[in-house]
């Protein structure tokens, strides 16, 4: 097929369309070989489905900018290149072990008939799903991201750097493997349905259990290992607020992270053909709608219980809507996706609530967001899901639906198996990682450092130089002004 | 020469600023500072969560005149960073022993 | 058709084309249901289509993270969280006006036989064209943002709420159903050319005057009605100007919101097919054109002026000439942009000075930008478009075009009718709207919190606490260093 | 073809495939011209590929934001307003020359028979490929953004303005034409590769070489014509560190970046029909472990040299691996991608030390990053290139491949004639360019200016003014709080 | 009445002013500071060079008393900003000849 | 004991802490104000309107030395603070009765 491709890279004046017909007939007449309709048919369908997952793997990839800008703004500004460089070296650091391992343990060829952990394919050998792979890196990064923001302003970055690679490496992709591999034990992608191991199969669309759970549930067990901040929880029961240190790239960060779920939610249709687009543009609406009813939720519930319209609580109720929509963006009807996302972000308010009265600190608030919230959009799925949405994502028992809108328990209960098994393993999985972490180099920076901000002792950086009260500012020798 | 230390409302600071000038006495310092007295700070919030402030900006002004002008000067900074409300703050008169121009190495009272 | 959708799910490494013919044959002998070569022609088409609506709606949501850094940058310190939850809530509280009636209002089936409304489809009922729907949401979003900019640094959050509530839900959608609803009166796109109510009716592409003219009105007369803020308009005729705080988040939101707009004005084709993919490609370089020539227009215009590179000027002038080209952007040459786009923004210009010297104040330029360039692209359409550039965009009378490249005054005149009538629907509901909120709960916020600043008295909030003057910096309980 | 279009303005809630099949059916009985299979098929295949343009497009346009970002946040405060004007104004004027010149230098239509400039199209005349226009606009401006870091701090804005015209204008086309038009004599897309005029003639996918060598050494031909910053280095041999004032908004212009590089990388394949997908796919792959890879170099690096992970050098590494991925991304195996990127960010560190060692000032390391790690590619291309990624890519003589992995040396030796005539290219004209400005307008901006920062003499500006040291902060009259 | 500029690590800030606070001194004015004393700068590193930062930022604590209160007052102060590592800071105690509360123009000791 | 207040360009300030290092003077508190003084501020704009900013930034430095001292660390500073341009700034003397050094509760002369 070289002989298409090099066409693109005349860059003869012609015309699209006509440069298309002219290369058309160049290269038939020079090489006879011209493809049919039917094979340039076929190679329309995979150039399509293919160029989605890319473009959507594009957008995924792009919340990685989206986390960095929205923790950097809810840490103290001296803790500010520690958080972006976790967020930079996740993405690097997890691209690395999805391609070497990870990759091969979600997906993996040679299965274990057990459907618990699949294997081959490490290092992308023998394989060539590229752009399946690039979309599923992108996912990938997210869930080991998303733990960064519970465990900030206190991890040690070689800590950081040994779970970042386990998560991604290991504990993400053995979850990928039951709920989204064909022959994951969860899975709802059996080819013969009588497999599937209740209902409809674990129902988790693009992932709210999959990837935020996991993300979600990692970052709250490393936040019991490492102990809250110090400050945040004051003698007696006193809870102190250690407010973000700049709400405009807070904000930045949560509209890119809206803007990436475009391709987060919208892309897991994994395909345009065959009915994709069409789904994919049912997606884009629910996944807007829970964004914005879990933004409004949340700007109302902060009015009415504190008096004010708190912008920390409005973005991650924007959040907590996106994650409770991601399990069942496909599933759901329009006015359900409201409600999804509504609630959505109330739990997300309820888990901030509770981490405070626990002693718990989750400075970023990662484990509302995306555990609590993350659970609530798997629950979602077997109350809201219509008998055409779960025909029309393709799920191959469609007469198991959502309990409120008349589908029976059945697949509520098998969204509570997915829930307590992604849950329990991650939690030990977790468990043991932090533990052992923390009983081997340690997790915590040392007081003084944790003090003096961790910018300062890891990296040797003052992040805002310029200004006070952290650095140099106009004494520095080489400010000369 | 007096030094006059006043902690005022910033936005006093135009007014303060401009009577001096009209009273000729262009030089001053100032800078902002964070104040506590009989005013009490204000609570903030952040994810729902209060929490108090215990300051509030104000601005210092550092200016050093001759023994004559002290009234004067002081008056000019109480009366236009007046506004009858707690927070007003305060002036403190000390003395100097000596002032230095730096450009023309001048000192004392012409130095001011 | 889940059975096509369901095979994307499978990810076996089987590379794409081999998965998909893989996959053809199996669901074809397992189903004996293959479709034909048409029907998947037809699928091919429907598919690419909807992902073009698609993509470039993700690009015009993502505008709204430039409005919100653009505005951001533009207001002071002490106003910035406030600003930015005006603009996270308005797509929230848009998203959930716009599926709730303003879609329906907009292109509601049901329509009035007077051209004014439409109606149906509320809350998306009896409805599937979701691309469409996502697609349109963006832009209604876009229009509500721009009034916010006008109103900063001094509207009650309580004020806002309503406002934006009622501009994505009726004022806005009103004027769509007006020039973009098959139905209405002043639109082009009537099945029989006969009924179109001049020429070829009006033609505004991508919305200069539908989207950019009502926002930048609407912000007008709200900031009328609300009065400028405390110190803008000194004694006698002294204008003050108070600097935005953050140059960097400014210009970061003039690319974010070009970057956005080759979704607004590419993606205004609707379908690349049947065409829509040429012409496409010469709205972005008429859109790249315009964007580039505003901003070289601005900045040797600000240097004439005023003797130096002014930044601001440049950033709007950016965005004046992109507000312009928007109308024209299928039916002019690309000569054409450039000329457009430089005087969008010079037209720009003479609003900013026009507002100082009449005494309203526009804290970020929107109605320069958005009222005065957008009333200018849509003139510039009745000057400029060419014959050709009329019937490549589907206009049914391209015998009517632009007056200075020969095609008499007849389109002009009809650009005028179009641009009056909006203007008149604007000014007045927009005047009635602020004139009902003025005098029951009222616009502005008191004058002590309005000195503090809206962040503090309405979000309890420091947007940089660790940074002078407004917070708390290292004296803070929990700073602890 | 305009009836297909008018079709997609027509919004009725259809559903899309329904709409279609309705609005098919429409057309072909109202107009009797129902476009037949084949011309479906064609049409399509044509709309893919222009709308991969378009979007590969849009993403590396958005790139400008990055480097706005990138280089804002590694300059000083009080130069913040001076390197985002440069950044604006870069895509603004170089959108204009490239539309009135460099276009018609690169790809004209009537070729010089020597293969080394392109002459026709000026302006865009006779000219209908708006979307390989757009594509090759957003890189030029890419190639002279990159400039700007070089000089910052220093460079007045007059010198700026006129070297920016000169680079998009005549400097890049050049080479452009040279690599990858048809005619260019380096070119490795001859028609008949008996043409070549080596090997596979010079082979440079997207560009390491064609785009970020030469904004790379144009920047270091600059960097020595204005000499340092003051203070940057000391007495003797004393070298000073002058850190960037926002390391927030350097790593969301590192993460822009990356993001736009999807569309650098993956859109060269200029199209997805015909085999271009599933080469895209690879190319993202390859693009994704390259940064991957960089990051992960450059911070180990940077630990294990200076006892701590460095932020500065972690943001440049990731593009050091992508600059290094660029020209190989289509040829290379993935591993090799994951070598690429790690050795182009150890060259990019090495580069680092080298300028300071030799006293040449280039603030945000753009030589280092785009230079040296831009040669670094085109060099690991002769090196990787394996013989089915040439023929995957279209490469002519497949059989001319990489050295290490058993291609022989003679595709290394036409890489390094390309390097060579690039690099020699570039530093005669760039040099006259730089002697030129400085010595009749002259580069720099009084030493005065230098210490006060460029923001407030150039531009009447503070970046930040609410916040110290460099502004009136509450000191301002309008601030009244 | 006298001036106490007090220069003390940012940490202990909040103890100084709650232990004045229990005195009954309300009044005080603090500011960012830089300090270099016996306690030296840090190194920073941008892109992997090093540089040194001279300063380390301190709190600076200005309390105005009554001469009565003076004593009560700086050892409350040096009380808890004390850590004994070096860096603990310095306290200054000057005259001052006259205070002018500016909301009530009130004059001298009850002003205070 | 004697308190130095010096307003001075923030460009000399590392001069001036260089050559009281060389004196053996290393304790000195700094922090930046905004001076108004003969130096009149600077005119900047905001799209396309110009504005008055009143206020330079300075460096104000605190040295509080012994009596002894005194002449040889004024004399230091108001040397390397010196460009002869307007705007070069002023220096105060003014008495001190205490000093404190926090870290060992020292007192007097042998706390500076
Ligand atoms: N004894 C004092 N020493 C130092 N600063 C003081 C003192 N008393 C007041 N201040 C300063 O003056 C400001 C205003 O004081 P406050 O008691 O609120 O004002 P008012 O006297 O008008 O009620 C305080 O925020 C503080 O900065
Ligand atoms: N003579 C002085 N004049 C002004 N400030 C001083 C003086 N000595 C110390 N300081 C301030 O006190 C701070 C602490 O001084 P340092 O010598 O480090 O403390 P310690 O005395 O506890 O060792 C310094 O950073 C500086 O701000
Ligand atoms: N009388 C004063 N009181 C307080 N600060 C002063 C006084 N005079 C000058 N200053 C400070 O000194 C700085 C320099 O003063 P200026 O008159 O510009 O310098 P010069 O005396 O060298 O001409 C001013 O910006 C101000 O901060």
């Amino acid at each position: 097929m070289s002989q298409w491709i090099r066409r693109g890279r005349l860059h003869r004046p012609l015309g699209v369309l006509g440069g298309f017909l002219l290369a058309m007939a160049l290269f038939s007449s020079a090489m006879a070989q011209e493809p049919t309709t039917d094979e340039t048919v076929a190679d329309l369908v995979a150039a399509l489905d293919s160029a989605w997952l890319l473009i959507a793997g594009f957008l995924v990839f792009f919340m990685q900018a989206g986390f960095a800008m929205l923790t950097a703004g809810f840490v103290r500004a001296k803790n500010t290149a520690n958080i972006l460089m976790k967020n930079m070296i996740d993405a690097c650091v997890g691209g690395l072990a999805f391609w070497a391992v990870g990759w091969g343990l979600a997906y993996g060829a040679s299965d274990s008939s057990s459907g618990f952990i699949g294997m081959g394919n490490f290092f992308l050998n023998d394989f060539e799903d590229y752009a399946g792979w690039f979309f599923q890196f992108a996912f990938a990064a997210a869930a080991a991201t998303i733990v960064a923001g519970s465990l900030a302003e206190r991890l040690k970055f070689s800590a950081y750097l040994i779970y970042t690679v386990v998560i991604t490496a290991v504990i993400y992709p053995i979850v990928v493997h039951w709920a989204w591999d064909a022959n994951g034990w969860l899975t709802a992608f059996k080819e013969d349905p009588a497999d599937l191991v209740m209902a409809n199969g674990y129902v988790d669309f693009a992932g709210s259990g999959v990837v935020h759970m996991v993300g979600g549930f990692a970052g709250l067990v490393g936040a019991i290992f490492l102990g809250p901040r110090k400050g945040k929880f004051g003698p007696g029961k006193r809870v102190n607020a250690i407010p973000g240190h700049n709400i405009a790239i807070g904000s930045l960060g949560m509209f890119i992270l809206w803007f990436g779920w475009y391709g987060f939610n919208p892309g897991s249709t994994l395909a345009l053909t065959g009915g994709g687009a069409a789904l994919a543009a049912k997606v884009a609406v629910t996944t807007t709608l829970a964004a914005t009813s879990g933004g409004v939720a949340a700007v109302l519930a902060s009015k009415l219980i504190t008096g004010r319209y708190d912008p920390g609580l409005t973005i991650n109720g924007v959040l907590g809507g996106l994650v409770g929509i991601t399990a069942g963006c496909a599933t759901v009807d329009p006015w359900a996706a409201v409600v999804i996302g509504g609630i959505g972000a109330l739990v997300m308010y309820g888990g901030v609530v509770l981490l405070d009265r626990v002693g718990i600190d989750d400075p970023v608030g990662a484990f509302p967001v995306h555990g609590c919230a993350g659970a609530w959009g798997v629950i979602a799925v077997g109350l809201f899901s219509t008998e055409a949405g779960m025909a029309a994502a393709g799920y191959a028992e469609p007469s198991k639906y959502g309990l409120l809108v008349g589908g029976g328990a059945e697949q509520l209960v098998m969204q509570f198996l997915g829930l307590g098994s992604i849950m329990a393993w991650v939690v030990v999985t977790a468990g043991i990682l932090f533990a052992a972490i923390k009983y081997t180099i340690g997790m915590r920076v040392p007081e003084q450092e944790e003090d003096r901000g961790l910018d300062l002792m890891e990296h040797g950086l003052d992040s805002y130089p310029d200004f006070g009260p952290t650095g140099p500012g106009i004494f520095s020798a080489a400010n000369g002004n | 020469m007096k030094r006059i230390d006043a902690i005022i409302r910033p936005s006093r600071l135009t007014f303060v600023r401009e009577a001096l000038e009209e009273l000729g006495y262009g030089g001053i310092t100032v800078s902002e500072v964070k104040g506590h007295g009989k005013q009490r700070g204000v609570t903030e919030q952040w994810r729902g969560r209060e929490y108090k402030v215990e300051y509030l900006s104000k601005a210092w002004i550092l200016v050093v005149v001759n023994d004559a002008d002290l009234t004067k000067v002081v008056d000019a900074i109480a009366d236009n960073a007046r506004t009858g409300e707690i927070g007003d703050g305060k002036i403190f008169v000390s003395d100097v022993l000596d002032v230095i121009r730096v450009r023309t190495n001048e000192r004392g009272p012409a130095a001011v």
